[in-house]
C-alpha cells in the first residue's frame, strides 16, 4: 500500500504496523515512526496550514524544531491537544490526529483569501489601520483578526490523565543522546558518577540515527551505539529517553519533561502522562547538536520543500522516501551528503543548486557519478506547486548578477542554508555567546554556572570531533566533580563533516518586493518583512522580532532567528552582533501546563486544613466556608432552613440558654522564658507585667507603621509562660513576626516561641447556661463566678480530658473556651453536647460567630480593619499600654496622618428602615444628592440581622466618626439611597453585666 | 489510627503510633543541665538524632530539640525538665498531639519521597532527620534505616500529605 | 530554584526551604520615640535596592528557623556568602573581588 | 511621518511597501536640552509626547540605555482595568482608563486596546466583601464594576470552572467591562514615533550614570557613556533602574525591585474572551489576538534585577491556571519572560516632585504600570511642566511614606481574618 516505505529500511519495526488517522481516514506506519513519517510513508506531505495566510504546509523538518506539521491528537474522552508537533509525537493504537487552521478543509480553506491579498498583510500592519471608525476595532476588526488567528482549537473537556514529578540529585547531567552526549555520559560513567543523559526523541543517538553508514570504533555505526547504550545501563546510568530539557535554571539546575505514555498503545493505570523532573547536578554537559536553517526563497514554504538532513532522517531512520524526485538546494556539503543517500536509495536526485561558486570536487564527482546534475553558483527563485512542490526555478548568479531562469520539475526541494550550534539551554544560563565571523555562527562565551558544551553546539561538525569533544567534556565534569577520567574516544570512518556558507535570503531575479521567501513558516514572517521593519526604523532584533512576530511561533525562532538575523544585519548594514540575538527562554519545547502543574491539581492544589471537630460538623449537616487554609462550619442548617434562618436561630439560640463552637483553627502560641513578660510588653501594645498567673487579657498586635495587624486574647499561665492566641488566617504571619523581633532585635531575650495551633482542638461553649453545661464535666477546678471570674485561665480536666480552661467570651454571654489534646477535640465536643442536651445546646457556625460579636462590637481583624486602621481608629485605644516605653508600631502610631483629625472611626450603623440589611462594603456619604465621584466618608464593615435585637446592625468606618454620634449618613445603592444614624458599637449588653454571670 | 496501612509499587505506607514528643529550646549555657536531667546527650549538631534514657532528642535548629519518649513518659520530662528551669531556664513546650506520624518504606520509597522533597536525600543517613517541606507541606522527616523514611506532619495537613502518598503509590505500581 | 547555605545547619539546601526577609543590617532604633519622622521613614522603607552585591535576610523557615544574613548579587542571583544573626557585614571585596554595591556599568 | 490610514496602507501594498519611512530617527544628543526623560518606556516616551504636544515644549530627549520598549513595557501581560478601591488609585487608573479609548486615534497607531472586561473571581467570604466594596467604591466614583454571580461569572467566561467542590470554589465577580488589553509594544513605538514627530530626541543604547547637579542643588543635567548632557529639568522613569539612577541625585527611594514572570501558551483559536483575574489562587490570564494564553505569574520574593526566573514559581503559576480553568490542563507553555519591578511599601505609585529642585520621578507601579501608561505620562508630563503636581497625581507623593498617608491597595485586600 505504500509505496514510499523502503521494506527493511530504518530504525521502524516492518513487522508491527500501528494505524492511526488522520483527518478521519486510517493509516498505516509502522512501531517506531513518527506521525509525520507514517503521513510522508504514505505520500501525504499536506499536513497543515500557515498562521495568517494559511498557506498549506508540509513537515519542514523530523525534529522539534518543526514550524508546519502541527496536528490536534486525540486518545479519548477529554484526552485532545492542539498543535502536536507531527514530527515527534510516535504513532500509536487510538490516536486521532486532525489538521488544524483551516476552513473546511485541508485542501481547500477559504482563510487562503489571506493569501491572496499578501501584500495587505505586510509586518505591522495592524499598526497602521483597523483604526476607523473608532467603534469597530471591538466589534468588528477584532474579532476577525482573532478569528483567524490561533492554530488549533483548546481542549474542552477536563484532562483526565494524571502527571507527575521528581526532583534528583547527581553528578553529572547530558542534555542530548547523540554522539558528543553519549561520549560525554560514558566519559562521566566510567569515572564513577552519577549521571542521566536525556535525548528528546524516541532513541538515543542523535544525527547518528540518520547516517547507519558511519563506522566507529571499528563496528558500524549503529552496532557501536547498541553497545555504548549497553555499557551506559550496565554502569548505572539513567538514559531517558522522549524526555526534554526544558529549562536551564539557577544552580545547575535543569527542568527535564519526560513524556511518558503518549507512544503507548495503552496507558497502565496510575501511570502519567508525562513527569516533570527538576535535576539537580553538580555539572551539566549540554550537548544538544546543531540545527539545519532553511534557506529563504520565494516558495519556499510548499509542502515538499523541506531541510536536507530532514529528508536523509526519514529515509536512513524511518525507511521513508520523502518522494520521486528531488532538487536540492544548498550552502552546505552536508545536503550533498542528503542527496547521495538519496540517490543511492533509488530516489531520483534531478540536480544540486548550490550557492557556492567553489564546490570539493570529490562531491561533484560523486555527484555526476550518481546522475546528478550539479549547478554550482546557482540560485532558487522559485518554486511551483499548489498542495505540494512540482517544480523549481533556478538561476545562475555570476558577480550579484542573477542571471536566466530554468525550471526544474521534481515532488520534493532539499534545502540546506548549514547549521546553526543549539545554545538554546546555554542562553537561559545568562551565559554569554560570542559571534564567530568566520563560521557566521554564535558560540558559546563566557559561562555562569558549572556547565559544558560539547559537539556541534560548539560548533565542532562531524563524528570525530563531537565524539572527542564528548570526552573533553566529560573529562572536564569529571575533574570538577574531583573523579578521575579514563575514557578515550574511538575512531570514526565514513566521517563527513563538510563546510558551507551562511547566507541571507538568496538573490533573485525577481522583484524581491513580492517575493514569498518565508524566514518564520508558521508566523508566515517573509524577509521583505523583516526589511520592511528596518525600513521603519526597527533597529534591533527585538524591535524586528516584536514588529514582525519573526521567531515568536512555536518553534520558538529555532528555524527562523538566524535567518532573520542575517537578513535584519544585511537591511541595517551591520554585522549580526551589532544587530544582536534574541534571548532563548525557556522552555526548549512547549510544555505541557498538566506537566508543570503535575500533582498540584484538584484536591491537591492546596491544603484543605480541617479541625478534629470538622468530621462531626460535616456529619451533622454543617455548611462549609473557606478560611486561608482551613475549612470551617459556617452554620449547621436544620430541615429545609436557608442561612438567614439557620443563623438566627442559632444566635437565639445561643443568647438564650446555650450554644458550642469549633474555635480550633485559632493560632496558639506558646511564650516560654524567663523574659517572656518582657516580649509581650515590647510586641503586644497592651501592659503585661501586672497581669497575674492565671488572668488573661485581650492583646493587639500593630506593625511598626501603627496599624493593627492581629488580635486575640492571651492568658498567663505561670511567671514565664504565655498562651497566646491569634487570628485563624494570621497565626503563621504573627509567628514569624515574633520570631524576627526575637531572633533580630532582642536576641538577648531569653524566651522561645512555639506554635501549638494544632496540639489543642478549642470548644467555645457561650452563653446563660454555659457554667451549666461544663461544670459537670469539670475536674479540679472550681468555675464559679468568684473562683474563677471573667478572663481566667486554668489547668484542669474536662470530660476526662486534660485541659486548658479559659473563661472569655466573644459572643458577649458568659463563655468558656476549652482545649484539649487535638485528638480528643471530638470526644470533648461530644461530652458537651451530651451535657448540654437539657439545655438545648446549640451548635453554631462563623456566621453566628460574627452576628454575636458584632451585636457587642468585637472587630475581627481584617474584616472592621483593612490594614490602615489604627488603634484608635478602631475604638482600642484602651488597650494601649501609654507608660510602656515602647512597643513595635508606638512610633508609627506617632506619624503626622495617624494623628490627624479626620480619620476614618469605627461606629456603629442603624438603618432608619430597621428591616434594611447594609451590603458590607457599602460606600457611605453626607450628601448623597452629589455628582459622581462624590465624596466618600467611609464604608460599611460588618452588617447582620440581628435576630435578638429584632432589627439589623452594622459597624461602619467613618470620618471623624466618634464625633458624629446620631448624625444621619447615606448609603447610595445602585437603586436607592439608605439612610442610616451613626451609634456606638455596642449593641447588646452595653454595661457587659451578662459575661459576668 | 486515623488512616489504613497499605503497601503497593514497592512502598508501604503507615501510620506509627502516639509518643509523648516536646519541642525543647535552651541555649548553650543551659544545655548541659537540661541534658543532664533528661539522661540524654543534646547535640548542637542540627539534623543528629541523640537517644538515652528511653528518649530520643532531634536537633533541628542551633537551640532547638524535638524531644519524644514513650507515651507514659510525659510526666517524668516535663519534671526533670521543670526541676532544673530556674538554675537552667529553657522552653519545653508538648506538642505530642500536634503531629501525626507516617512512615513510609520500602525498596521505592526513595522515588516516593523525592516527588516532594527538595533536598538531596542522600545527605540525609540513617538516623538522621531535619525539618523540611514535603509538596508544599511542612514535616520533620528522620531517616530510620536506608529504606525507611518517618514523617511527622502538623495534624491537618496529614490528609493532605497522605493523598499525595497514596497517589505517587499508585503511579509507582503502575511501573512507568 | 536557588540553592541557599544555611549558615545555621552547615548545609546548601534548596530556595523552598527559605522565606527572603528583606535587607540587612537595618536595625531598629533603639529608642524610637526619639526618632524624628525623617529618620523614622528611613529605618521603615527606605531601602538601598542595591543592583550588584546586596546584603539581605532570609529565614531557614522550613528547616532550623533561624533568620541569617546573605550577601548576594542581584543580577546574577548567585549567594557570595551567608553569615549569622548578629555578624557583622563581610568584606566581599576581600571574599570576592568584587566590590559591593556597585553600580551598573561600573568595574 | 507617514500618516498611517487604510488608504496608505493599500497605496503601499501596490508599491511593495516602499514608501514607508522611520517611524522615529536614530538620534545623537544634543548639548543641552529642556526636558531630559530618563528610560524610553511607554511612560517615559509618553511623557515626552504630552511635553510637546499639551505644554508646547518640544526641546526635550528621552534617554534609554537600551532599546526603546525594552523594559517592563514589553514585558508585562497588557491588562488594563482601574477598579481600584480607594478614591485616589481609582481615579488614577481611570484617567488612563479614559486614555486608553482613543489613544489609536491620538497616536495615529493601533494599540489594539480592546475593552473586553476584566472579571475578579471571588472565592470566600472574605474575597466576596472585599470586592463588594470596591464595587460601591467605583460606582461612586463613576468606574464600571458589577457583581456577576457564579453562573453569570461562567456565562462571561466559559472556561471557568464554577464547580462548588473546587478547591478554591467561584463566590461570585467583580467585573470591569470597560477594562482590557492592548498591544503593550504599539504604546511605546505609537509614543515614540508621536513625540518624535513633535520634535522630540530619542535616543537609545545611552546609559545615564548620573543626574548632575549644580551648586545650589538643583539639577543642571546627566551624566551619560556618551557625554554629560544639559538639561533644565530632568525627569526619572526608569523601571527597574530608579533606585540607582535617583540615588546618584542624593535622592533615597522606597523601593525593591523584584522579578515578575509571565508566560504566553501555544496559539489557539478564541476561546478565553476576556481578562480574568483570581488573586485568591493567583492566576491571571487573557487571550492575546495573536491566540496565545497571557498568563501573569507571580514576582519571586527576593530583589533581583536577572530575570531569570526559577521554575517552582511556573509550576505554581500554571497550577492556578489548572485550577481555575481545568479544560487547559493539555495546554502548553510556549515562552515565558521576566521584568523587573519596582515596588513601594503601599503597592502604590510615586509620581511627582523630589527634594532636588528640577528633578521628577515616575516609579513604584509594581505589576501594573502598563495599564497606567498614558495617564501616568499625561500626569508626568504636567508634573514636569508646571513643576507642580497634577491633583490626580498629588496624593501619589514621595512624602507620603514620611506622613504615613499610604494609599495601600494591598493591605485593603489582602488581610484574611
Amino acid at each position: 500500500m505504500s509505496t514510499y516505505r523502503i521494506q527493511g529500511r530504518g530504525r521502524v519495526n516492518h513487522s508491527e504496523p500501528v494505524y492511526f488517522t488522520f483527518d478521519g481516514k486510517t493509516y498505516t506506519g509502522l512501531r517506531g515512526d513518527t506521525v509525520a513519517s507514517a503521513l510522508l510513508a504514505n505520500g501525504v506531505h499536506l499536513m497543515g496550514r500557515s498562521f495568517k495566510y494559511h498557506r498549506p504546509r508540509g513537515a519542514v523538518s523530523a525534529g522539534s524544531d518543526e514550524p508546519n506539521a502541527l496536528l490536534g491528537t486525540r486518545r479519548g474522552k477529554g484526552q485532545f491537544e492542539p498543535n502536536t508537533r507531527a514530527t515527534l509525537q510516535e504513532v500509536r493504537g487510538n490516536l486521532e490526529t486532525t489538521s488544524q487552521n483551516k476552513l473546511p478543509s485541508l485542501k481547500f480553506d477559504i482563510g487562503a483569501i489571506n493569501d491572496a491579498s499578501y501584500m495587505m498583510f505586510s509586518a505591522g500592519f495592524y499598526y497602521k489601520t483597523f483604526m476607523w471608525p473608532k467603534s469597530f476595532w471591538d466589534k468588528v476588526y477584532e474579532p476577525f483578526i482573532r478569528a483567524a488567528a490561533g492554530l488549533g482549537v483548546a481542549p474542552s473537556e477536563e484532562d483526565p490523565d494524571d502527571y507527575a514529578a521528581r526532583y534528583v540529585h547527581i553528578d553529572l547531567l547530558v542534555v542530548g543522546g547523540g554522539v558528543a552526549g553519549i561520549m560525554a555520559a560514558l566519559t562521566g560513567a566510567r569515572a564513577g558518577a552519577k549521571v542521566v543523559l536525556v535525548d528528546e526523541t524516541a532513541e538515543m543517538g542523535g544525527a547518528l540515527l540518520s547516517e547507519p553508514a558511519v563506522t566507529i570504533g571499528g563496528m558500524a555505526g549503529w552496532d557501536w551505539l547498541a553497545a555504548a547504550l549497553e555499557e551506559l545501563e550496565s554502569l548505572g546510568v539513567q538514559v531517558m529517553t522522549r524526555t526534554t530539557a526544558i529549562g536551564y535554571y539557577h544552580e545547575n539546575m535543569v527542568g527535564l519533561v519526560q513524556r511518558v505514555s503518549d507512544h503507548l498503545d495503552h496507558v497502565p493505570e496510575g501511570a502519567p502522562r508525562e513527569r516533570l523532573w527538576r535535576v539537580r547536578a553538580k555539572q551539566v554537559v549540554l550537548a544538544q547538536g546543531a540545527l539545519e536553517k532553511p534557506l529563504v526563497f520565494d516558495g519556499n514554504d510548499r509542502p515538499g520543500v523541506m531541510l536536507a538532513s530532514a529528508a536523509q532522517t526519514y529515509l536512513n531512520r524511518y525507511g521513508v522516501k520523502v518522494g520521486s524526485r528531488a532538487v536540492v538546494v544548498t550552502t552546505h556539503d552536508s545536503a550533498w551528503y542528503a542527496a547521495f543517500d538519496l540517490a543511492e536509495a533509488g530516489i531520483s536526485v534531478a540536480a544540486i543548486a548550490d550557492i557556492r561558486p567553489k564546490i570539493d570536487a570529490e562531491l561533484v564527482s560523486k555527484a555526476r557519478a550518481l546522475g546528478i546534475e550539479v549547478l554550482p553558483s546557482h540560485t532558487v527563485i522559485t518554486t511551483r506547486g499548489r498542495l505540494r512542490v512540482k517544480s523549481v526555478s533556478v538561476a545562475p548568479v555570476s558577480n550579484g548578477a542573477v542571471g536566466t531562469s530554468r525550471v526544474i520539475p521534481c515532488d520534493v526541494v532539499l534545502m540546506s542554508g548549514g547549521w546553526t550550534p543549539s545554545l538554546h539551554l546555554f542562553s537561559h544560563t545568562q551565559g554569554k555567546l560570542k559571534w564567530d565571523a568566520e563560521a557566521q555562527v554564535y558560540l558559546p562565551d563566557v559561562k555562569t554556572e558549572e556547565v559544558e558544551i560539547a559537539g556541534a553546539g560548539r560548533g565542532l561538525w562531524g563524528y570525530g570531533a563531537a565524539l572527542e569533544d564528548g570526552v573533553v567534556a566529560g573529562r572536564t565534569a569529571v575533574k570538577a566533580l574531583g573523579l578521575r577520567a579514563t575514557a578515550r574516544a574511538p575512531g570514526v570512518g565514513v566521517d563527513r563533516p563538510g563546510t558551507g556558507i551562511m547566507v541571507k535570503d538568496l538573490p533573485t531575479n525577481g522583484d524581491p518586493g513580492k517575493a514569498r521567501a518565508f524566514v518564520d513558516f508558521q508566523n508566515d514572517v517573509t524577509a521583505k518583512d523583516i526589511r520592511l521593519a528596518v525600513r521603519e526604523g526597527m533597529r534591533s532584533i527585538e524591535h524586528v522580532k516584536r514588529y514582525t512576530t519573526n521567531g515568536m511561533a512555536t518553534d520558538q525562532g529555532k528555524m527562523s532567528n538566524m535567518n532573520g538575523l542575517m537578513i535584519a544585519s544585511d537591511a541595517l548594514g551591520k554585522a549580526p552582533p551589532q544587530v544582536g540575538l534574541t534571548t532563548f527562554r525557556p522552555p526548549y519545547t512547549p510544555t505541557t501546563f498538566g506537566a508543570l502543574a503535575n500533582y498540584v491539581r484538584g484536591h491537591q492544589f492546596e491544603v484543605t486544613r480541617k479541625t478534629a471537630i470538622d468530621s462531626w460538623a460535616e456529619e451533622n449537616g454543617a455548611v462549609f466556608e473557606p478560611v486561608s487554609q482551613w475549612r470551617r462550619a459556617w452554620y449547621f442548617p436544620k430541615d429545609g432552613e436557608d442561612m438567614a434562618a439557620a443563623v438566627a436561630r442559632e444566635c437565639a439560640a445561643t443568647r438564650k440558654s446555650v450554644g458550642i463552637f469549633d474555635a480550633s483553627t485559632l493560632g496558639k502560641i506558646e511564650v516560654v522564658g524567663p523574659d517572656a513578660v518582657e516580649f509581650m510588653n515590647r510586641t503586644y501594645t497592651n501592659p503585661w507585667t501586672k497581669l497575674a498567673p492565671g488572668r488573661t487579657r485581650y492583646g493587639l498586635l500593630l506593625g511598626e507603621d501603627g496599624y493593627i495587624r492581629d488580635d486575640g486574647v492571651i492568658g498567663r499561665l505561670s511567671q514565664d509562660r504565655f498562651h497566646v492566641t491569634t487570628t485563624t488566617g494570621g497565626a503563621a504571619r504573627v509567628l514569624n513576626m515574633m520570631e524576627d523581633y526575637l531572633q533580630t532585635e532582642w536576641p538577648d531575650l531569653k524566651v522561645w516561641l512555639t506554635s501549638t495551633t494544632e496540639q489543642w482542638a478549642t470548644v467555645a461553649v457561650n452563653g446563660p447556661n454555659a457554667r451549666k453545661v461544663l461544670e459537670p464535666l469539670v475536674e479540679g477546678l472550681d468555675i464559679s463566678n468568684e473562683a474563677f471570674p471573667h478572663m481566667s485561665i486554668a489547668e484542669c480536666t474536662v470530660a476526662g480530658l486534660p485541659a486548658r480552661l479559659f473563661r472569655l467570651s466573644f459572643t458577649g454571654e458568659l463563655g468558656f473556651e476549652i482545649n484539649v489534646p487535638a485528638s480528643k477535640g471530638r470526644v470533648l465536643w461530644e461530652a458537651l453536647m451530651k451535657s448540654g442536651a437539657e439545655y438545648d445546646i446549640c451548635p453554631y457556625g462563623t456566621e453566628t460567630m460574627h452576628v454575636l460579636r458584632a451585636e457587642k462590637g468585637y472587630i475581627i481583624v481584617g474584616q472592621d480593619t483593612d490594614g490602615t486602621v489604627t488603634p484608635g481608629d478602631a475604638g482600642l485605644d484602651w488597650a494601649l499600654g501609654k507608660k510602656k516605653p515602647d512597643f513595635i508600631g508606638m512610633r508609627g502610631l506617632k506619624r503626622p496622618d495617624l494623628v490627624a483629625s479626620g480619620r476614618r472611626q469605627l461606629v456603629g450603623l442603624l438603618t432608619s428602615d430597621p428591616k434594611v440589611k447594609l451590603e458590607e462594603g457599602a460606600q457611605i456619604v453626607l450628601d448623597p444628592n452629589q455628582p459622581k465621584p462624590m465624596k466618600m466618608v467611609g464604608w460599611v464593615t460588618s452588617s447582620y440581622y440581628s435576630a435578638t435585637l429584632g432589627r439589623t446592625i452594622a459597624m461602619a468606618l467613618i470620618e471623624g466618626g466618634f464625633d458624629k454620634m446620631n448624625d444621619t449618613v447615606y448609603i447610595p445603592m445602585p437603586d436607592k439611597t439608605i439612610t442610616a444614624k451613626i451609634t456606638g458599637t455596642v449593641f447588646y449588653d452595653p454595661e457587659g453585666e451578662k459575661v459576668k454571670l | 489510627m486515623t488512616f489504613d496501612k497499605k503497601t503497593a509499587g514497592g512502598v508501604t505506607i503507615e501510620e506509627l503510633p502516639a509518643e509523648a514528643r516536646f519541642s525543647l529550646r535552651v541555649r548553650d549555657g543551659e544545655r548541659a543541665a537540661v541534658a543532664g536531667a533528661l539522661g540524654l546527650e543534646l547535640t548542637d549538631t542540627v539534623g543528629v538524632m541523640t537517644s538515652g534514657s528511653g528518649r530520643k532528642a532531634l536537633c533541628l535548629g542551633p537551640d532547638e530539640w524535638v524531644l519524644s519518649g514513650a507515651p507514659g513518659d510525659a510526666a517524668a520530662i516535663t519534671a526533670a525538665c521543670a526541676g532544673v528551669y530556674d538554675a537552667a531556664p529553657h522552653s519545653l513546650v508538648e506538642i505530642s498531639e500536634r503531629e501525626i506520624f507516617i512512615r513510609a518504606s520500602g525498596p521505592a520509597v526513595e522515588a516516593l519521597m523525592a516527588t516532594g522533597v527538595a533536598r538531596d536525600l542522600s545527605r540525609i543517613g540513617p538516623g538522621q532527620g531535619a525539618r523540611t517541606v514535603f509538596d508544599g507541606t511542612p514535616v520533620v522527616l528522620v531517616r530510620e534505616k536506608t529504606d525507611s523514611f518517618r514523617l511527622n506532619v502538623w495534624r491537618s495537613f496529614a490528609p493532605h500529605l497522605l493523598g499525595h502518598l497514596f497517589h505517587v503509590q499508585k503511579e509507582l505500581a503502575s511501573g512507568l | 530554584m536557588l540553592l541557599i547555605h544555611c549558615p545555621y545547619c552547615g548545609e546548601t539546601l534548596p530556595e523552598t526551604e527559605f522565606a527572603y526577609a528583606g535587607e540587612a543590617h537595618i536595625a531598629r532604633p533603639e529608642n524610637p520615640s526619639e526618632q524624628t519622622d525623617a529618620e523614622w521613614v528611613e529605618y521603615l522603607f527606605m531601602r538601598s535596592n542595591v543592583k550588584g552585591v546586596h546584603f539581605e535576610r532570609w529565614r531557614h523557615i522550613h528547616g532550623c528557623g533561624r533568620f541569617f544574613n546573605a550577601a548576594r548579587h542581584t543580577v546574577t542571583d548567585k549567594f557570595l556568602t551567608t553569615y549569622k544573626a548578629g555578624e557583622p557585614r563581610p568584606d566581599i571585596e576581600a571574599l570576592t573581588g568584587i566590590k559591593a554595591g556597585v553600580k551598573e556599568g561600573e568595574k | 511621518m507617514t500618516k498611517f490610514s487604510a488608504l496608505s496602507l493599500v497605496k503601499n501594498a501596490l508599491t511593495g511597501h516602499k514608501g514607508w519611512t522611520e517611524q522615529w530617527p536614530e538620534c545623537e544628543p544634543k548639548k543641552e536640552y529642556d526636558v531630559i526623560i530618563v528610560g524610553a518606556g511607554g511612560h517615559g516616551l509618553g511623557a515626552a509626547y504630552y511635553l510637546a504636544k499639551e505644554h508646547g515644549i518640544t526641546n526635550v530627549a528621552v534617554i534609554d540605555k537600551g532599546w526603546l520598549g525594552g523594559g517592563n513595557t514589553g514585558r508585562n501581560t497588557t491588562i488594563i482595568r482601574s477598579n481600584y478601591l480607594y478614591d485616589e488609585s481609582a481615579r488614577l487608573f481611570d484617567h488612563a482608563v479614559d486614555m486608553w479609548q482613543g489613544l489609536s486615534q491620538e497616536l495615529n497607531y493601533n494599540v489594539m486596546y480592546s475593552n473586553r472586561g476584566c472579571l475578579m473571581l471571588a472565592h470566600n467570604v472574605h474575597d466576596v466583601q472585599s470586592f463588594q466594596r470596591h464595587i460601591h467604591a467605583n460606582r461612586l466614583n463613576g468606574v464600571d464594576n458589577r457583581w456577576l454571580t457564579p453562573e453569570e461569572c461562567k456565562e462571561y467566561c466559559p472556561p471557568v470552572n464554577i464547580d462548588k467542590n473546587a478547591r478554591y470554589p467561584v463566590m461570585g465577580g467583580a467585573l470591569q467591562e470597560r477594562a482590557g488589553t492592548a498591544r503593550h509594544d504599539a504604546v511605546a513605538w505609537g509614543y515614540a514615533r508621536g513625540a518624535a514627530a513633535r520634535g522630540v530626541d530619542i535616543i537609545q543604547n545611552c546609559m545615564v550614570r548620573a543626574i548632575r547637579r549644580g551648586p545650589d542643588g538643583a539639577v543642571m543635567g546627566v551624566e551619560t557613556d556618551r557625554g554629560f548632557i544639559k538639561a533644565k529639568k530632568v525627569a526619572v522613569s526608569a523601571s527597574g533602574h530608579n533606585t540607582m539612577v535617583m540615588e546618584t541625585a542624593g535622592v533615597r527611594l522606597p523601593l525593591e525591585s523584584m522579578p515578575l514572570q509571565a508566560l504566553v501558551s501555544e496559539p489557539v483559536k478564541p476561546c478565553f474572551p476576556c481578562v480574568v483575574m483570581s488573586n485568591a489562587v493567583h492566576a491571571y490570564c487573557s487571550q492575546s489576538d495573536k491566540g496565545e494564553l497571557v498568563i501573569g505569574s507571580g514576582t519571586d520574593q527576593y530583589v533581583s534585577y536577572s530575570q531569570r526566573g526559577g521554575l517552582p514559581l511556573i509550576e505554581h503559576t500554571i497550577a492556578a491556571i489548572s485550577e481555575v480553568f481545568p479544560i487547559f490542563n493539555r495546554m502548553r507553555m510556549l515562552r515565558k519572560w521576566g521584568g523587573i519591578t519596582d515596588n513601594t511599601p503601599d503597592r502604590s505609585p510615586i509620581i511627582g516632585k523630589t527634594p532636588v529642585k528640577n528633578l521628577y520621578v515616575n516609579c513604584g507601579w509594581g505589576t501594573g504600570g502598563f495599564k497606567a501608561t498614558p495617564g501616568s505620562a499625561h500626569l508626568l508630563a504636567y508634573t514636569v511642566a508646571k513643576d507642580e503636581p497634577h491633583p490626580i497625581n498629588a496624593p501619589f507623593s514621595l512624602e507620603r511614606f514620611t506622613t504615613g498617608r499610604l494609599i495601600d491597595e494591598a493591605a485593603a485586600a489582602a488581610v484574611a481574618h
